[in-house]
């Protein structure tokens, strides 16, 4: 039960094809390291569910085809402009597209987390988001007249992949302020978490660290991976790798471009095929 | 260094500082540095209100509750103002975040719709940003709504439309009516010039005013204190327009 | 708008009679010293929410005659044995007791940190607890059939009183790992906090501190009180006082015996009358 | 040092401890110190498993999102046992913990139904313990139920009852029939005298088993390593029952 340590590859291997897998905006904590060692596995048939958005990441899956479906409130890599792989899949077709919002995925996982089978949701009333959604229904307020509100399903992620700042050997994972990964952790039913290194102190044992650290209770495995966000930037410890980012948008315009990417970037020998 | 009397960025920095002068929070998207600077504007002149929470950055962002803060703090009323863009916005106000002609297998795909199909019924002041103004952007019916305009009555909505700032003009929202009204015109761009280049129809009153120019304190404050704070966030912007780095 | 600073008489002149009043159980952190400025200044008409339940502080209030309601999942000293001014209060029919159950009263609170008319809850279908509450309503799950489940109507209090170990400058206030502290922040009108000390960093400036912070955006005004939670201990930095706490079972047995505690309890000569 | 073979308690340790043996996550309210010596046997002799979380103390709790999350976890099937008391108990295992009387007016009133009304329906294994067995607290009805003993078919129910433990015997729920089987008495008690302790009809097999005295090894491992950790969270507890100050 406790958290198993692994190596990236082995922490990779956890994700079986046509998984649930929830992961965080890039301003959050994104376990590049081990996306491209899900690429270089040869993941497929991934569903990604954005926490609420997702970024170079989804684009970097989406690409290397290891993604059918995205549900999520955006796919974007912000200032770098449109998402280029993820953008030619949809116009292509070769990939589908569960548009939300970013409170109904808050909400959805919320209510995962609380064991609830759907949440109120105020707003989207009249959005064209709410078509073709079986998985949102138009309720009403109980304590009061004539009040609609959308009732969101829970969303319930197999696994939350993510990275974060430190682990310890239990494998309680410190994540600071950004708590949408622990309501990621709460909310699936797996989580494996990368993190820049793993320290010989009980981050439980002091309430300065325990406050911002998720419990191994909600871990199945962590491996260490240092830097393990590059190229994009983690908080305070580094800033995004902004030339980097940049060649991936300018290689990934083409199918072409990012494969010869890819073939750059992944991590060890084995082929994304 | 030299700087031009007053840039068109400057212009709608001060425009929209004015729409939030006053208020006690601002909540500003990611990747919006305009309104951005704007609400760090209306900060520096206000003694520090209203309060700014930037999406998604390091600093100018006091939420600890993970991404769900936002909505919960907008939901309880804790927001004043918010700034929403759109692929495309049309005269009633809907909002196009998500894509052009069959969203399976869309024509052109933007981003998505982040929060604005919730942000848009909760905050009272939302101001409707998109620097370019054409009819492409600007039409008579959006592809997609990802928010609407408005709700029937009995649909549960504190928020809503304010204005519509673009890089040629305002519009100011009628909340009675559903439509906009021109409330001005930047220097430099004419009436006709604005219905050929505005996809949807419009009131537009007998005179319709230049949009004011920021005054030499405004500049001042605006190219010192808040050039300083935006390049915390936006450092490529800062460093284009004002050719400032990061204050400490 | 920035929480102001102020003296512990006059956080406590904050709180109006008649004003419904979260307040945190006894493990949590409990704004004991104000407690005793609230009864100094002879405060009348409270509603007190225990979240989820309330100790010494609800026992005290009830005793000084402050209160004429109490919501709460429960009113317990632990092991101190029965609370004896509310059980006496109780018996008297002194007091109104709107009894709950811990999670209704955080999702309750939930509710009104999202700004939510009310919140789904699990359980509870069948206790005797949801007869007479209008504030809670049979409905039904919408994604499945024949699926009945409890609505619980929102809780926003008027005021949230809670003591934390520090705050800064700006108004900050640091909890740790006590987040339904946080929780009664975001749900109240208004919060008042005591703090152990007015520290002169930026709570917020490092993420290791601002992951167990409240914002300031949500505080409306902080006083000093060292050792503000005594005689209970407050988690790591001091114990109970375990003399004190029994000495006041014994003396509150009786309506004369609580006077004298009173009597020699009070911060200050104003009398609670 | 002179300890008796074994102490009353002692043995209700070992024989809730046998429920818990194999689970993976406890959780234990607050002051329940023999619920918690029988979690953290199980957990010295299962290596580590069952982990445990013990309400409201500073160790032994991993919990890092504030009193909802025991709830939310539970919910989340995360939590296998949790134990819960009862001012009154009856047959059916409702339990009552708010009073006795006119709730308005009781004439008892116990603490309050704390987190009863969920939890005992959403924790699969709910032992109920009450030392104390009486007829005036193993009642046939309860005043008040504070959470029922089952729940119809419709009710979202993977928890419930599993067993009642109290200083005289163990009763065993049996969830088809919605009534209590005697499984063990203690040593020093007989079926008679607990027929006339207890308030409620139960079934009775033919022979009743007398509940298992725990081993040398229990007991040296309750004695030591359990008696120390459990004097971290009850300090009265230990001191009393082994004479032990609190484990580093």
């Amino acid at each position: 039960m406790a958290p198993q340590i692994l190596t990236l590859d082995a922490l990779a291997a956890r994700v079986p094809d046509g998984a649930v897998v929830a992961v965080p905006p890039d301003f959050s904590g994104v376990a590049l390291a081990a996306t491209l060692a899900l690429i270089a596995r040869g993941v497929r048939g991934l569903h990604l569910v954005g926490v609420p958005s997702t970024g170079f990441q989804g684009d970097w899956l989406v690409g290397a085809g290891c993604v059918v479906t995205i549900e999520a409130a955006a796919v974007t890599i912000g200032e770098y402009g449109p998402a280029p792989r993820f953008t030619a899949a949809m116009k292509a077709g070769a990939i589908r597209m569960i548009d939300g919002t970013c409170p109904a995925i808050h909400a959805g996982l919320q209510a995962a987390e609380k064991g609830l089978p759907f949440m109120p949701l105020r707003g989207i009333i009249g959005s064209d988001l709410a078509v073709h959604r079986d998985d949102w229904k138009l309720g009403a307020n109980p304590f009061a007249d004539d009040d609609p509100i959308l009732m969101i399903r829970a969303i319930r992620p197999d696994i939350a992949l993510f990275h974060a700042a430190k682990a310890d050997r239990a494998g309680n994972v410190w994540i600071g302020v950004r708590r949408e990964l622990m309501l990621m952790a709460h909310a699936a039913r797996q989580t494996l978490v990368t993190v820049e290194e793993i320290v010989e102190y009980d981050l439980l044992a002091d309430d300065a660290t325990a406050a911002g650290t998720i419990p191994a209770l909600y871990v199945t495995a962590i491996a260490e991976a240092r830097h393990g966000m590059k190229p994009l930037g983690l908080r305070r410890l580094y800033g995004p790798d902004d030339a980097a980012l940049r060649r991936y948008v300018e290689m990934a315009r083409t199918e072409d471009g990012f494969r010869a990417w890819l073939d750059g970037g992944l991590p060890c020998p084995r082929a994304a095929e | 260094m030299s700087v031009p009397t007053c840039q068109p960025e400057e212009l709608l920095i001060a425009t929209v500082a004015t729409m939030l002068d006053g208020l006690g929070h601002i909540a500003v998207g990611a990747a919006s540095p305009i309104p951005g600077a704007a609400a760090l504007l209306a900060r520096a002149r206000g003694n520090g209100r209203p309060a700014i929470s930037i999406l998604g950055a390091v600093d100018e962002n006091a939420f600890t509750d993970g991404g769900k803060e936002l909505f919960d703090c907008a939901a309880e009323g804790r927001i004043d103002a918010f700034f929403l863009g759109g692929g495309q916005i049309d005269g009633e106000a809907n909002i196009n975040l998500v894509g052009i002609g069959n969203p399976r297998q869309p024509k052109v795909r933007f981003p998505g719709s982040f929060g604005s199909a919730y942000l848009y019924f909760l905050v009272p002041r939302v101001i409707l940003f998109r620097e370019e103004h054409s009819p492409r952007v600007l039409v008579s019916r959006v592809d997609y709504i990802s928010a609407p305009g408005w709700s029937a009555p009995n649909v549960y909505r504190p928020g809503g439309p304010y204005a519509l700032v673009t890089g040629r003009c305002v519009f100011a929202w009628q909340k009675e009516t559903h439509r906009f009204r021109l409330a001005s015109v930047h220097p430099g761009h004419t009436v006709d010039e604005l219905r050929a280049e505005t996809g949807f129809d419009y009131d537009l009153p007998d005179t319709v005013p230049a949009t004011v120019l920021p005054d030499a304190a405004t500049l001042s404050l605006m190219r010192g204190r808040v050039a300083g704070e935006i390049a915390r966030t936006y450092p490529g912007f800062a460093a284009r327009l004002w050719n400032v780095a990061a204050a400490a």
